[in-house]
């Protein structure tokens, strides 16, 4: 056990670096000067060149790749991934500023999505009314295949403008937090949805729930006790996959909603080209994901029993 | 009034964008009390449909007309909660695959709970909110899972079904059913998943239940033997309809239908002698022997000497080692029929694979035809083919039937065109009776016979001297099992081919081996000819493996 | 890294499976007509080709001619989407831009279709070292989300509808691999091909006669997927401005140049958002006809 | 619609109430609280009010009043400055602002400070800078090593690149911890006590502030306790928010917006922000812009009075030269040179020789009429007008494509790929075409080396730094028939503006430069 999970472990930090070195080389050795870009063309003339070079060598942006490769490796393996080029923060403050927010936005829009898509799953299997299921069915597919960046504002121009539930802006409070969630959570639930209804589906048809129902077991409690862990264990090994999808829709959600957060310092950073940033925000959620991916890798032999005596193999 | 009573039922299944097609056919059926029925018939004849309609449990897409009553009451369009109550406490039943049966999260002990937890409850034995109950729930449990013939329950209690045998998990499953204390039981096909030393055992069980708590059961099987031995009554279904009915004796010595008959002609285990084989129409142009290569005279085709191997797998840092092979040895004269036969597990498909040159073994060794030492790839498929158990999975889906049969021919033999190919294709067809138009089909869309048949082509292709047939017929129907063999019997006379026979049947042995091993875990437990050994067993575990055949008392 | 999803564990836990039934390929052995649903999605998505090859044919208007004439102007029999901030008609722009959006989809789903089926075909059939390091590179790309990954690339690469589409592909080369790869895992895993090694046929030539032929359908049914998610994230970078310049009328840009007057002129953004949502909605039922053993 | 007055918000309606908190919601975000830094739009309206300046300049007349500094003079080549400072200014922190406080500003605002992180910020604003001397405790000397015109300007700017006085304690805090709300102080009506990036920005009372400039028409501390900042980047969300009354007062209102929020009651300010119109420069340098028949012909085909009429809002202005109509030295070229004229355009191009050919694009000795130009991302209508212009002069055989990339190009590929570039530069001072035009500065159409005549060009230019004034008038003049007749430099397209929006709101003052001043603003008492 120990050393699969060091193996596993291994792999993960395999992916982290994979990460560092694939956002270096995308984001480093673009061909122009992050500095450059700081300033609009306009101004760039004005800029004194004495001026600009200093900057760069603020930033090490001077140096050769390899040597500013390796400068980064090994400050970020100290914990530093240096400092933001638009404001001049340091890129872990900057993070660390931000993440809060979008922490307890995405483990609303998490725990939302789950539950309704668990829900959806649930009342699919459960109805009796053939149309009536395929209707619910019918929903996951609208979900994932709805333009997430209109979702928001259709919800904000209803809930809030036209009904007046809840505030546009979320400033403090669980009142402002409820449509963001929700326009978060809609999206994130589309596929965990899709896979729940599907092994709700399959494992529905398995011949062990005939098996319950032969001992009289009514079919709500049929699904509550046999198919529904069989059906939603499998969903845990997306975590990774879901977390990062939470992070990204925050990008959206957070611009359309006001918010501070992880989203927006990925957009403004991603948009002024702000390298460090964009770096650490590749990296924090490298981590995630593979965190994540670590903890479902080394659990679910513990909640999947059958997973105890599988060999090797199965685990991919 | 009977525990449970059929009139005239019929059932469809809706497949989207087709016709609906009949599964049950004016089938009429009533079991009594202490009575046990069993239903016969080939795959698809509808008797999982039928028996599934007892207690409502058959899939959304189904459609029943006609009267079907438990206790009495027409349970005609009841729903899952309605039916609820009958369930368990007035029918039990148990399912046809033990495998994927018991939900695979759960611990054993709880399953059973369940089923325990809705009796008592029904029978306001135990109100809501059972904490207090806990031991007493446990203490029935355990009565039930020995009742089921688990001696030793505890053991098992808080184990996950994967962690048990085959048999076990039947056996729980017994167990469930009875634990509802039912006055009815169904089994579809309680044990035709299992070893026969093992579907022996539980069948006796059954019979003692019946015997002790005057339940009346209806069992399903397609196994001729089976239903034989124990049952009342025998009704023989197929296409959906009851075409024969009696008691045992009056379907082995009376079978009008001519169905029944073929079904009891098919039957190894009611088989005395060995398969006669008939005269065979191939051999005529194209493929016939023309490569040159020279046919072995050596005296035996193969011969293994104390071969060994040992399965090692790692899991989380845990070694478990099987020996699945030790010091086997056996010899295999040309032209004749080795049997290997044991209990699942034995290493018989091991043995063959190493034989094959599939899997190289840790030490021993294999001569083949009379020549040790290392053979190529390309040099041993000219003389030794393989067949599998499973015909679909070892055919790939994509290819024709044609293209299938011809695929050595095309990797050997580049000097032989597409069309000659297609001529060599259709004759290969014809050597295994497969009718010539079949040529152009997939695999998928051949039945479970058509497609060993096609893999017996193929094996034969290249005129090999050697082909292992592991486990070639299990899979198959009964009917459609005797046919292959005949078929193989045929082949063999016809070509002086050497057989490697992997199988857990010795109904099949006696009616096809000249020679066989008795294999048990590992180990070759006994080697003769096979009227020796199955006439005069030395060793308790070959008694066993004879005894537990079934019907094969009736014609002793 | 992950447990697969793909593979049944059930199934391949309680290894008791008799005789495989035949597999289907392709899944729609029913008769496409008696599924509307289907139906109605092969006609969307040959209205969005035939949107794309004679976009004349549906509307007379131009999509790029300012009519400062119909300044806002709400749907009607004359712009059944109503005009936006220049005039235009949205309607044209819409068909107009179709071609615009599905060529960059095309082009995306084509580069995470090769690059990922090579790498999931190589991992899964040479296992070992180069299964692991090609496994690696495909959790480092799962690891970033996709939206962030296409950011990043393209901000690599530069704006412009191409870039996306490049950026988009690389960021799903993932989906692609990891399909690929369990595919020829279950697949070399199949007697047949055993069956076809020990008549002695090259390794080669098994990869490419049974294992590459026999991977494919479940790959083949998770192109149409992928086209319908490549649509949304195309647009998606297009509303957040790193996609088509204009006058083009890019689906997701047609969004984006509404989304300030969604107050006033909601049919900017809505028209064309639901144009995309009904595309990828049927492609995504396609996918669901085409993946092995569905259909319904 | 606009009312023309400039304070947003209802004027007057009884007497202002103290106290109370204000809501402004707005599309940027301050990208720090450090008012050195700061150059975004909504930074130096964040800064506007915690930092004062040494004059005050008149939004309408252009005209300077004493702020810090109660008198001011010039030497006659313009290239030494004196102020005398108002003696009874403090900074938030309780230190005296004095004649040291102006030079520490400015040496640090010039010359950055390596040690503790600060970038050079003010170098390409103070131009020529040389030193700060320090006459008394209350009057400084500034120096510069060339005349420099436009300092007396720059010292009331308010938009980017201005300078507010910090105390030393602020100069003397390393970059990273200016980012705290307690090491930025400065001696305006306002202190900062919350700052969350992107999203927040809190600013609180000074009780003790009594120097405000009188044109404002308010003396002592402001009346709000508080201002909350709030970033809303969605402008339909914006206006949300304005209408479900959650914010009662935002800026950055979109011109499609406006005629609603009117017509519901709300009051509108906007003013043109003065400087450089929006537009595009040309790229002197690269074919086929360096012809200047194609430089004209665009500029003909540019409908500025129709982009006015069908296109933008009221508050919006029609271009009538490269300089905003307020901006002292403004002419007006609307009826000449930027006069718009199709058949013009097309007699140009045909003339010069460019041919159209059979995919419609014109063509010449075999090089096609194709443009790439850079769009602006932050000015929602410029989109419209650019795609207009690009639609009219597709009719034409010009094919234009631009690129709306929300990110700075950079300097060298602009000037390697475009021919067109886009600017919109605010300064209320004609100053801004020298940084931005002459061939020695900014030289944003970039004007090749071996241009003839460029010495006489460079020379018309830098006359302008000479002057002030009435004195600078003709010289203004001069440049910009520079820049629209004989050379053609660039194709505004209109004066853009910044809008307003309140509800219940009185006296949000917008200043010279279209920056916010909050000191006199109420809530309340209908
Ligand atoms: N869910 C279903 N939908 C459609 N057809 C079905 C379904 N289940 C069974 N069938 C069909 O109904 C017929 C009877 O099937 P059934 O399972 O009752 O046969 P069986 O006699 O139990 O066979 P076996 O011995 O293989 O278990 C077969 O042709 C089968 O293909
Ligand atoms: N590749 C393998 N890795 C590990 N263990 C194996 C492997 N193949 C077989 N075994 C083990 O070796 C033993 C013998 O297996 P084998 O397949 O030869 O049995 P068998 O007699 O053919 O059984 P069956 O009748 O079920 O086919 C079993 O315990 C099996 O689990
Ligand atoms: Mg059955
Ligand atoms: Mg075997």
């Amino acid at each position: 056990m120990l050393k699969y999970a060091l193996l596993k472990l291994g792999r993960a930090l395999i992916v982290v670096w994979g990460a560092f070195t694939a956002s270096f080389i995308l984001l480093y050795l673009m061909p122009a000067s992050p500095i450059e870009l700081l300033f609009p063309p306009d101004e760039r003339a004005s800029i004194d060149p004495q001026a600009f070079q200093e900057m760069e060598r603020a930033y090490g942006f001077d140096l050769p790749a390899w040597q500013q490769y390796l400068d980064r490796l090994l400050a970020a393996l100290r914990g530093d991934f240096g400092t933001s080029v638009g404001t001049g923060q340091p890129v872990l403050t900057a993070i660390g500023e931000a993440l809060p927010n979008t922490v307890i936005l995405a483990v609303c829009a998490l725990v939302l999505a789950s539950l309704f898509a668990l829900s959806i799953a649930w009342v699919a299997t459960y109805l009796e009314s053939a149309w009536l299921r395929n209707l619910i069915a019918g929903v996951p597919p609208l979900l994932v295949s709805f333009p997430s960046f209109l979702l928001g504002l259709i919800i904000i121009k209803v809930f809030s403008f036209q009904l007046g539930w809840f505030p546009p802006i979320s400033g403090e409070g669980l009142r402002g937090l409820v449509l963001p969630a929700v326009a978060l959570a809609i999206p994130v639930s589309g596929p965990i949805a899709q896979l729940l209804l599907r092994n709700f589906q399959t494992e529905y048809a398995s011949p062990y729930v005939l098996t319950s129902y032969s001992k009289g077991i009514r079919k709500g409690r049929v699904l509550n006790s046999d198919v529904l862990r069989n059906a939603s264990l499998p969903a845990l090994t997306q975590g990774g996959i879901i977390v990062g999808e939470l992070l990204a829709g925050a990008v959206i959600t957070e611009t359309i909603f006001s918010r501070a957060g992880i989203g927006r310092l990925t957009e403004d950073a991603v948009r002024a080209q702000d390298v460090p940033v964009v770096q650490g925000i590749v990296m924090l959620v490298a981590v995630c994901f593979v965190t994540v991916n670590f903890v479902v890798d080394v659990s679910y032999p513990l909640v999947d029993p059958r997973l105890k005596a599988v060999p090797e193999g199965v685990i991919a | 009034m009977s525990l449970l009573s059929f009139t005239d039922v019929n059932i469809w299944y809706n497949r989207r964008g087709e016709q609906p097609s009949q599964a049950v056919a004016g089938v009429s059926l009533a079991v009594e009390p202490g009575e046990l029925v069993t239903i016969v018939g080939e795959s698809g004849s509808g008797k999982s449909t039928l028996i599934r309609s007892a207690i409502g449990l058959l899939p959304g897409n189904s459609r029943i007309s006609g009267e079907i009553r438990l206790a009495g009451a027409g349970v005609a369009g009841w729903s899952h909660n309605r039916f609820a109550r009958y369930r368990g406490t007035y029918v039990g039943f148990i399912p046809q695959d033990p495998g994927v049966s018991l939900n695979p999260v759960k611990p054993i002990g709880r399953q059973i709970e369940d089923a325990l937890r809705t009796r008592l409850r029904r029978r306001r034995l135990l109100p809501f909110g059972n904490g207090a109950h806990t031991q007493r729930i446990r203490s029935e449990a355990f009565r039930f899972l020995e009742l089921a013939g688990l001696p030793a329950p505890e053991a098992i209690y808080s184990k996950y079904p994967h962690e048990l045998s085959g048999g076990m998990k039947q056996r729980v499953l017994i167990a469930i059913a009875l634990s509802g204390e039912p006055k009815l039981l169904i089994a579809d096909e309680p044990t035709s998943a299992l070893d026969v030393t093992v579907q022996k055992q539980i069948l006796d069980h059954l019979d003692l239940l019946r015997e002790e708590l005057g339940i009346g059961i209806l069992l399903v099987t397609h196994d001729l033997g089976v239903a034989l031995d124990r049952a009342d009554r025998i009704v023989v279904m197929r296409d959906g309809s009851v075409v024969e009915e009696g008691t045992g004796g009056e379907i082995l010595h009376g079978a009008r239908d001519g169905y029944t008959r073929r079904l009891l002609d098919a039957a190894p285990g009611l088989h005395t002698g060995r398969l006669t084989p008939r005269p065979i129409g191939l051999g005529s142009a194209k493929l016939t022997r023309a490569d040159g290569h020279e046919r072995s005279t050596a005296e035996y085709a193969i011969e293994v000497t104390n071969v060994s191997k040992t399965f090692t797998t790692r899991r989380g840092g845990v070694v478990h080692s099987v020996k699945a092979a030790d010091e086997v040895s056996f010899k295999v004269k040309s032209g004749t029929t080795h049997a290997l036969v044991g209990e699942s597990g034995a290493g018989k498909s091991t043995i063959a694979r190493i034989v094959a040159g599939l899997r190289a073994a840790d030490s021993g060794e294999v001569r083949l035809l009379g020549q040790a030492g290392r053979w190529s790839r390309k040099r041993l498929s000219r003389s030794l083919q393989f067949v599998y158990q499973n015909p679909y999975s070892s055919l790939d889906p994509r290819f024709s039937v044609a293209d299938l049969v011809t695929e050595p021919i095309r990797v050997h033999r580049k000097d032989i065109g597409r069309r000659d190919r297609h001529e060599i294709a259709l004759e290969l067809l014809d050597g295994v009776r497969l009718p010539r138009r079949y040529a152009r089909r997939k695999a998928g869309e051949l039945s479970g016979g058509q497609a060993q048949r096609v893999a017996i082509a193929r094996a034969l292709s290249l005129n090999p001297e050697i082909v292992i047939l592991d486990e070639a017929v299990s899979a198959l129907d009964v009917s459609v099992q005797a046919e292959i063999l005949q078929l193989l019997a045929d082949l063999q006379a016809a070509y002086s081919l050497t057989y490697l026979f992997i199988t857990h049947d010795l109904g099949v042995v006696k009616l096809f081996a000249d020679t066989v091993s008795v294999l048990r875990a590992g180990s070759v437990v006994e080697s003769a000819d096979t009227a020796s050994v199955l006439g005069n067993p030395q060793q308790e575990y070959t008694k066993l493996l004879i005894d537990s055949v079934p019907g094969s008392h009736l014609t002793a | 890294m992950t447990i697969r999803l793909d593979q049944p564990t059930t199934a391949s836990l309680d290894a008791a499976t008799p005789s495989a039934p035949p597999r289907r390929r392709f899944g729609v052995s029913h008769p496409v007509v008696a599924q509307p649903g289907l139906v109605l999605a092969v006609v969307v998505i040959l209205l969005a080709v035939a949107f794309c090859v004679v976009p004349g044919v549906f509307t007379w208007k131009d999509p790029y001619v300012p009519d400062t004439s119909a300044i806002l102007a709400g749907p009607s029999a004359a712009q059944p989407f109503g005009t936006d901030r220049l005039g235009r008609d949205i309607y044209t722009r819409t068909v107009y831009g179709t071609v615009i959006t599905l060529t960059a989809t095309l082009l995306a789903v084509s580069i995470a279709f090769f690059i990922g089926t090579a790498l999931g075909l190589i991992a899964g059939f040479v296992r070992r070292v180069v299964d692991l390091v090609l496994m690696r590179v495909v959790d480092v790309l799962l690891s970033v989300p996709g939206l962030l990954l296409t950011m990043v690339v393209v901000s690599a690469l530069g704006y412009g509808t191409t870039n996306v589409a490049i950026a988009v592909g690389i960021s799903s080369v993932a989906n692609f691999a990891r399909v690929m790869r369990a595919e020829v895992l279950r697949v070399t895993q199949a007697d047949f091909v055993e069956a076809a090694a020990s008549i002695g046929t090259h390794r080669f030539a098994i990869l490419l006669r049974h294992v590459l032929p026999n991977s494919m359908s479940s790959v083949v049914a998770l192109i149409p997927l992928q086209f319908g998610s490549s649509i949304l994230a195309i647009a998606a970078l297009g509303f957040l401005g790193f996609g088509a310049p204009p006058p083009q009328p890019e689906w997701g840009m047609l969004v984006a140049e509404g989304r300030d007057v969604l107050a006033v002129a909601p049919w900017i953004s809505l028209f064309p958002g639901a144009v995309i949502l009904s595309v990828v909605l049927a492609s995504n039922r396609i996918s669901r006809a085409l993946q092995p053993g569905g259909g319904v | 619609g606009t009312d023309g007055t400039s304070a947003v918000g209802t004027k007057s309606g009884g007497a202002p109430v103290k106290g109370g908190t204000l809501k402004f919601a707005w599309l940027g975000a301050p990208e720090t609280i450090d008012p050195q830094v700061n150059s975004s739009f909504a930074g130096a309206n964040l800064s506007n009010n915690i930092v004062d300046r040494l004059l005050f300049q008149d939004r309408d007349t252009g005209e300077f009043s004493p702020w810090l500094a109660t008198k001011w003079e010039y030497n006659d080549d313009i290239t030494e400055y004196t102020f005398t400072l108002r003696e009874d200014v403090t900074f938030s922190d309780g230190t005296k602002f004095n004649a040291t406080s102006v030079k520490n500003n400015l040496d640090q605002f010039f010359n950055g400070d390596e040690a503790l992180g600060i970038l050079p910020n003010g170098k390409s604003y103070l131009g020529p800078y040389k030193e700060t001397e320090v006459v008394g405790d209350y009057v400084v000397k500034v120096r510069f090593s060339a005349p420099n015109a436009s300092f007396l300007q720059l010292t009331a700017h308010s938009g980017t690149g201005n300078i507010g006085f910090l105390a030393d304690k602020t100069l003397k805090s390393s970059a990273e911890d200016r980012l705290k709300p307690e090491n930025v102080i400065g001696t305006g009506p306002f202190t900062v006590t919350e700052y969350v990036p992107k999203v927040r920005t809190v600013i609180a009372r000074r009780e003790d502030y009594a120097w405000a400039p009188a044109a404002l028409g308010h003396q002592g501390p402001a009346y709000l306790d508080k201002i909350e900042f709030i970033t809303i980047p969605e402008a339909s969300v914006r206006v949300g928010a304005l209408q479900s009354g959650d914010v009662p007062a935002a800026f950055d209102i979109l011109p499609t917006d406006e005629k609603v929020l009117t017509a519901q009651g709300f009051e509108l300010t906007a003013r043109i922000n003065p400087g450089f119109t929006l537009g595009w420069q040309f790229n002197l340098s690269l074919a086929p812009t360096d012809d200047i028949n194609v430089r004209r012909a665009i500029v003909a085909a540019t409908d500025r009075a129709g982009f006015k009429k069908t296109l933008l809002s009221e508050s919006e202005g029609e271009a009538h030269s490269v300089l905003t109509d307020g901006v002292p030295g403004f002419a007006d070229y609307s009826q000449g040179a930027l006069k718009y004229d199709l058949d013009l355009a097309r007699k140009l191009l045909d003339d010069a020789g460019w041919k159209p050919g059979a995919d419609g694009i014109r063509a010449k000795d075999g090089v096609k009429l194709k443009l790439k130009g850079t769009g602006n991302v932050l000015v929602p209508d410029a989109r419209v007008t650019y795609e207009a212009t690009q639609a009219a002069l597709k009719s034409i055989g010009v094919d234009v494509e631009i690129v709306f990339d929300p990110r700075n190009i950079p300097a060298e590929q602009l000037t390697a790929q475009y021919h067109l570039a886009n600017i919109n530069r605010g300064r209320n001072d004609v100053a801004v075409l020298n940084t931005q035009l002459n061939p020695d500065r900014g030289n944003g159409a970039v004007i090749p080396a071996d241009f003839p005549d460029r010495a006489r060009i460079v020379e018309t230019f830098n006359a302008l730094d000479t002057a002030t004034g009435a004195a600078q008038a003709p010289l203004a003049k001069a440049v910009q028939d520079l820049i629209h007749e004989e050379l053609v430099l660039v194709d505004p397209q209109f004066q853009t503006s910044q809008v307003a929006a309140a509800k219940g709101v009185r006296d949000i003052y917008l200043d010279g430069a279209d920056r916010l001043i909050f000191l006199s603003t109420w809530v309340g008492g209908e």
